[in-house]
């Protein structure tokens, strides 16, 4: 953890209630994310981490609570204030466009930021044409950043797993986001991969100042990158804290540690 | 053998992004256009005009707007007819009654209308898709049939209901004869095509797209479904009402509403499923094969019949014309959902890397 | 992958194909070629078929009894399925065959608005026997539409005469009320123009229900009639539409003698599923109706259907949409007579000769006894004026297994129709940018 | 009064058969989740082939019994309902598992034009008559209770009748038999039915067989009151959109659907229709579904559909 500082509370959830019909998906939960950290949400299956997820960028609209970010107070989000305010996410099973190609997956991330108007663009004419290339630029920055420029123009479908997800996170960070939520960025990897993942959140952690919200199954994994943890198990929050804090928690350890390991 | 990249590199990320990357592409296209423009006129004799060409140039225009809706937003439309007949209406009413309009910009103002009301009825797609959808745009199909039959002022007090129009003025140019209408038809489908092309490559495509392939995920990296999928009802409709326009004023000269029935809409939808959906080029594949195919089978069979001893009816054919159709679509739903336009393209993979296959 | 190939393959043969076979084939001068636009499929297959039958047995009689003056007929059938795209499909392709087609018969008012425009430039004249625009009757102004013996107008107007017979005189329709039921597209609307300036005229109340292609729902029309108990109900029908107007009026009460067709709403298809529940149905003949004993009929079952050659069925020879179609064959096949006559015997007869022929149409009954028509319709004499040349008809009645005529001749009244006329072709005529033919013009 | 009352009346009968079709729409997309646009074509399809063969099988046979004929045409139409739903599942479903809901609709359109062609060039393509022996004549009821008494049709409340009986076996075929309530699994969960053992395919097969009597009554009843002929393949547009209102997963719903549908066009037209002209009830039904649509996207009786991240 070089160079960069944690600073402020950037996004701050507050008794956060969630229900389908009869079934609690979360209870109550609060905590909150400072800028530039790497901060996780763990719990066994069924806990409520992706609805959490699914709840800070405005999917789900939770009945209770409220999420504050950057001092502005939400009592739901959506998905497009969400993205504008500069929340960008990946999702558990990959929700990438399947009938485009790599490249075009990760202009859709530029699309906030575009603004030619549509008679500019079908008539490609010069602001929309600038405007592409300029976009196109940045894109390219982020292909070579994730080393997928030889599938650049392979439509995803045809990706294998692990590609997609690379694919995934660059469409996500395309958006270039403040605060990116990433769910399960490494669930079905191999070692290797999963180094690779890893290497690639550091970075963005690192390089860009992106603070970063990560749901993670592998605790090798979690306990090595974040820098605090939420633990969560059936819809409740049983612990928060450093990884070492959490690792000592007696409520963790009998609820998700000691089942599971 | 002519067709290999090998030595082509691109220098630019704008050299990338033009439409055709590949120089033979652009010169086949180039040379196809122009021989459109000059060959065709000079070979072609005029039932081939009236009754292939410029239906299908007209119909190639609609099926482009009913694909940049289908194929390229995932909106099902059962309703392409009605906004053909919205676009021939009121481009109608707009060259009748606005004296002094030039019909071109009666045309453009039909499709401009016919994209007002796609935004209206394509508005459920908000909440709804798929079958539910398909019944929202036949509520439209349905409405403006009676509309245009039971509402006079839409076609100026004609006791019939039928409505003509004489032949369009364009900057002098009087269209009348086949060739200049079959011309002026394939100036406004190039440009359209282009523009199409334009779209769906660009920033608003890619919404579309995204929003056909994973709605979700679409919001959640900051694409309004409301502006994307309400732009493609609006420009898909646009498209369509233009083609309506065209084919009241420019091909038919006086239409009835029956001209743009429910059987229309199927014959657009079933057009961008055989051609290709999501591809620009399926547009033109599939209106070319509805256009042909029933006037083949029509000389053909009876043809076949006779080899055989057999005497085939005009009955029979257009039996086993609606059966071919019913079954095309099944094939191609099955086997190549990419239709015509897919088959085309794995057809240039080959050949881009014959004689070596691998 | 091979079908993939096979499919492509299979489309670029089409295509070849198509354009090869519309090349202009060889064709014999002295032969005169008609397209006959058919419809065999569809919702009204079963009134097109035999329309096309007789049509087509004219024309096969008429090679038989040696052509005119030895020139022979051929014709080629293209099938419309009553679409007017298609319609139109099928005279650009047809219309160049065979040196040209002489004339052109759409059976469909909305591809007969089609072709309007088409007719002046190809220069081919569209014959449109008892249905197309009432006022192209005007020749002034539509130079090559021909609706010989028969306008919608005229029909409505026949109608009115006769209720008014029967109620005894003109001033005794004050107060009637009058339904129309008609097929929803600009063939239902045609009699409306009118129908709306007789109940002017006369005081009745005319009331209009619209019913929808194909014609098959009719339930909440009929309750409306049975709401609002019209004194007479006219048919405006067409092919499945016709029989469920009457099967509807049977079932919500309707007396059927007061129901009136148009003489497209009285052939045999139209009742006979119906059988005694269409009894004292009526319906107007445009001249003929159904004439299993006129002589051209025995003509016809003797030269050709006896010998194998007919066209459909045997028994629906001398049926009335049968004999409609036989009619309008004999038409254009006295036209192209009447035009050698003047540019000369046995020589083919190009679109525009054809016109001065259709023009100058003039069928005594002497002509129409020789022809075997005798009994079966009226003299008819065209002029450039007037492009319809005949407007008697006469009511016939469905007794349950046949149908019988039941009133006298009618005229439609010059007095109603003509200004009409003058006036909607002037419409058309300004709208189109149309200079009307003078009598000089005429001469040409 | 009265006059409302038949429209009620003629309404309701005119929804009856519109929930006979509707009922054809609902089974299949229960049992396999395909909204078959095909249905229609089906019903034209079995009225083409009653109506032939009752006029074919007496001329084979050298017989002249009307009722012997018409048994016998029936149940030959039953077989040939049969095979259709056999080679739908074959030729088509088959190679379609799991596609999308659009897809399959597209699929079953292509379906419908198939069968509608392949219909009259067997059959023909003129308008047929089915005889049934259906009464045609009105009665009038009630004439004490109101002026002019209300009007009647016989044949309505036998064909009305005959739904009923069609509903009620269908009920007892869902619920008391092995194969209905492993049609019911298959509608609740694909993936667990399968587990227990039943097969996907032929369950499929089943569901178009009943489908396919359906459309068989449909089309008797239609085509005695009609005659058989090509606008009967229309009257799937008509039933489309009391699928909409009642629900797609629902028997109920698709009876009682037809019944508003019915009774709403016949309404709309009667009382509003000649404000506006008339002919307006084909679209007043459409309108009336696409309102639902806006505010209860799953129907009356649908199952509610929640969208999973």
């Amino acid at each position: 953890m070089s160079g960069r500082k944690i600073g402020e509370v950037i996004l701050d959830l507050k008794n956060i209630s969630l229900s389908f019909g009869g079934v609690k998906a979360l209870q109550d939960i609060s905590f909150d994310v400072r800028e530039h950290e790497v901060r996780a949400i763990i719990g066994p299956n069924g806990a409520g981490k992706s609805s959490m997820l699914n709840v800070i960028n405005g999917v789900y609209r939770p009945q209770q609570g409220e999420i504050i970010l950057r001092g502005e107070h939400f009592a739901n989000m959506n998905s497009y204030k969400a993205a504008k305010a500069g929340l960008a996410r990946t999702f558990q099973n990959i929700a990438l466009f399947k009938g485009m190609s790599v490249l075009d997956n990760i202009m859709t991330g530029r699309n906030l930021k575009m603004k030619a108007n549509m008679l500019l663009q079908a008539f490609w004419l010069g602001p929309a044409q600038r405007e592409e290339l300029e976009h196109r630029l940045k894109v390219e920055e982020i292909i070579d950043f994730l080393e997928i420029q030889h599938i650049r123009k392979t439509p995803v479908g045809r990706l294998p797993y692990g590609l997609q997800k690379r694919v995934d996170l660059a469409r996500a960070l395309a958006m270039e986001p403040q605060i990116l939520l990433l769910d399960e960025p490494m669930a079905g990897m191999n070692v290797e991969e999963k180094q690779d993942m890893c290497r690639f959140i550091l970075d963005v952690n690192d390089q860009f100042g992106t603070t970063v919200v990560l749901i993670e199954h592998d605790m090798g994994v979690v306990m090595d990158i974040s820098d605090r943890v939420v633990v969560l198990d059936y819809g409740k929050k049983i612990g928060d804290g450093t990884p070492d804090e959490v690792r000592a928690n007696p409520d963790v350890i009998s609820a998700y540690l000691g089942a599971s390991h | 053998m002519f067709y290999r990249e090998n030595g082509q590199f691109k220098t630019s990320y704008k050299a990338d992004q033009q439409i055709f990357p590949i120089p033979q592409d652009r010169w086949v296209i180039l040379a196809i256009v122009v021989f459109a423009f000059v060959g065709i006129p000079l070979l072609v004799d005029e039932y081939l005009f009236r009754a292939i060409l410029i239906p299908f140039l007209i119909l190639s225009l609609a099926a482009l707007g009913v694909n940049i809706l289908v194929g390229y937003c995932g909106q099902i439309t059962l309703g392409a007819g009605a906004f053909m007949a919205v676009g021939a209406y009121a481009s109608y009413n707009f060259l009748i009654r606005v004296s002094g309009m030039p019909a071109l910009a009666a045309i453009l103002l039909g499709g401009l209308t016919a994209a007002a009301v796609g935004i209206v009825f394509g508005a459920p797609s908000l909440r709804v898709r798929g079958l539910y959808l398909a019944v929202a745009t036949l509520a439209a199909q349905f409405f403006w049939d009676w509309a245009f039959l039971r509402i006079k002022w839409f076609t100026n007090d004609s006791s019939s209901g039928s409505v003509s129009v004489a032949d369009i003025e364009l900057f002098g140019w009087t269209i009348s004869t086949p060739t200049d209408k079959y011309l002026f038809c394939l100036g406004i489908l190039v440009l359209f095509s282009l523009m199409a092309k334009n779209l769906v490559r660009g920033s608003i495509g890619r919404q579309w797209m995204a929003i056909r392939d994973m709605d979700v995920a679409a919001t959640v990296i900051g694409i309004r479904p409301m502006y994307a999928k309400l732009s493609a009802f609006a420009v898909s409709s646009f498209y369509v009402g233009v083609a309506g326009a065209l084919w009241g004023m420019v091909h038919l000269g006086s239409w009835e509403p029956a001209a743009f029935s429910i059987d229309r809409s199927f014959q657009l939808l079933f057009m961008v499923i055989i051609g290709g959906m999501g591809a620009i080029a399926g547009s033109f594949f599939g209106a070319a094969f509805i256009v042909i195919l029933p006037i083949f089978l029509n000389q053909m069979l009876p043809l076949v019949g006779s080899l055989f001893g057999l005497e085939v009816s005009i009955a029979l054919v257009s039996h086993v014309e609606i059966m071919v159709f019913g079954a095309l679509i099944v094939f191609f739903l099955i086997v190549e959902p990419h239709g015509i336009a897919r088959l085309w393209s794995t057809g240039r993979e080959k050949l881009r890397l014959w004689p070596f296959p691998h | 992958m091979k079908l993939h190939k096979l499919l492509v393959a299979a489309s670029i043969a089409a295509i070849g194909l198509s354009a090869a076979l519309t090349a202009p084939a060889a064709y014999a001068a002295e032969e005169q070629f008609f397209p006959v636009l058919a419809y065999r499929t569809g919702a009204y297959a079963p009134n097109g078929a035999p329309w096309a039958n007789g049509f087509v047995d004219y024309m096969k009689l008429t090679n038989a009894r040696g052509g005119v003056n030895g020139g022979k007929m051929i014709w080629e059938e293209c099938e419309t399925a009553y679409a007017t795209d298609r319609g139109v499909e099928c005279y650009e392709r047809l219309k160049g065959k065979h040196g040209g087609a002489t004339a052109v018969q759409p059976l469909s008012t909305g591809i007969t608005f089609a072709l309007t425009e088409k007719a002046p430039v190809d220069k081919i004249p569209v014959i449109t026997a008892g249905y197309g625009r009432s006022e192209s009757q005007d020749g002034s102004v539509f130079g090559w539409n021909f609706p010989l013996i028969g306008t919608y107008w005229m029909g409505a107007d026949v109608l009115v005469q006769h209720i008014a017979k029967k109620e005894g005189g003109f001033d005794k329709l004050k107060g009637k009320k009058i339904a129309l039921v008609y097929h929803d597209s600009p063939y239902g609307k045609e009699p409306i123009a009118l129908l709306q300036e007789r109940a002017k005229m006369h005081g009745f109340e005319l009331s209009l229900l619209p019913v929808a292609h194909p014609g098959v729902e009719q339930k909440a029309t009929w309750l409306q009639i049975r709401q609002n108990k019209p004194d007479y109900v006219f048919l405006w029908g067409w092919g499945v539409m016709n029989q469920t107007a009457i099967k509807e009026a049977q079932a919500t009460g309707y007396p059927r003698d007061k129901m009136y067709g148009i003489w497209w709403s009285g052939a045999e298809p139209d009742v006979k599923d119906v059988g005694d529940g269409a009894k004292g149905y009526n319906a107007l003949a445009m001249q003929h109706g159904a004439e299993p004993n006129a002589k051209v009929v025995k003509e016809v079952l003797e030269k050709l259907h006896a010998k194998g050659q007919g066209t459909g069925p045997k028994e629906e020879v001398g049926q009335v949409l049968y004999m409609r179609g036989l009619i309008s064959s004999m038409l254009q096949v006295e036209a192209v007579r009447v035009a050698q006559d003047r540019y000369g015997k046995g020589k083919h007869i190009t679109g525009e000769q054809m016109r001065w022929g259709l023009e100058h149409l003039d069928l005594d009954q002497k002509k129409l006894d020789a022809l075997g028509f005798a009994g079966v319709m009226r003299p008819v004499k065209t002029s450039c004026l007037d492009h319809m040349g005949s407007a008697w008809a006469r009511i016939h009645t469905w007794d349950g297994k046949k149908w019988n005529f039941t009133s006298d001749w009618y005229q439609g009244d010059e007095k109603v129709l003509r200004p009409l006329v003058i006036s909607t072709a002037g419409k058309y005529a300004e709208e189109k940018k149309i200079v009307r033919r003078t009598a000089e013009d005429c001469k040409k | 009064m009265s006059f409302f009352l038949e429209t009620l009346l003629g309404g309701l009968m005119s929804g009856m058969l519109y929930s006979l079709v509707a009922l054809g729409f609902v089974l299949i997309y229960k049992a396999s989740g395909v909204f078959n646009f095909a249905q229609g074509a089906m019903v034209l399809f079995a009225a083409l082939s009653m109506a032939r063969f009752s006029e074919w099988i007496p001329e084979w046979l050298g017989m002249d019994n009307l009722f012997v004929a018409n048994v016998l045409a029936f149940v030959v139409s039953i077989v040939v309902m049969f095979a259709v739903a056999w080679l739908v599942e074959r030729l088509v479903l088959r190679h379609l598992v799991n596609q999308e809901a659009a897809t399959l609709l597209m699929a079953t359109l292509g379906i419908a034009y198939f069968l509608d062609g392949v219909g009259q060039a067997i059959f023909g393509s003129d308008i047929y008559k089915i005889d049934v022996g259906m009464p045609k004549e009105p009665v009038m009821v009630l004439e004490s209770v109101f002026d002019g008494g209300i009007l009647i049709n016989k044949e309505d409340f036998v064909a009305a009748f005959i739904s009923a009986m069609l509903v009620l076996a269908l009920t007892i075929f869902f619920q008391k038999t092995a194969t209905g309530r492993a049609l019911r699994a298959v509608a609740d969960d694909h993936q667990a039915a399968q587990s227990i053992g039943i097969p996907l395919d032929r369950i499929w097969v089943i569901v178009w067989c009943v489908a396919g009597i359906t459309a068989l009554v449909a089309g008797v009843i239609w085509g005695s009151k009609l005659g058989a002929q090509f606008s009967l393949s229309t009257v799937a547009l008509r039933a489309l959109p009391v699928v909409i209102l009642g629900g797609l997963t629902s028997v109920p719903g698709a009876i009682l659907g037809g019944l508003i549908i019915g009774v709403g066009e016949k309404l709309s037209e009667v009382y509003l229709g000649h404000y506006v002209g008339g002919g307006i009830e084909i679209w007043f039904a459409y309108m009336l579904a696409l309102v639902f649509l806006l505010f209860r996207p799953q129907g009356l009786f649908g199952e509610k559909i929640i969208d999973r991240v």
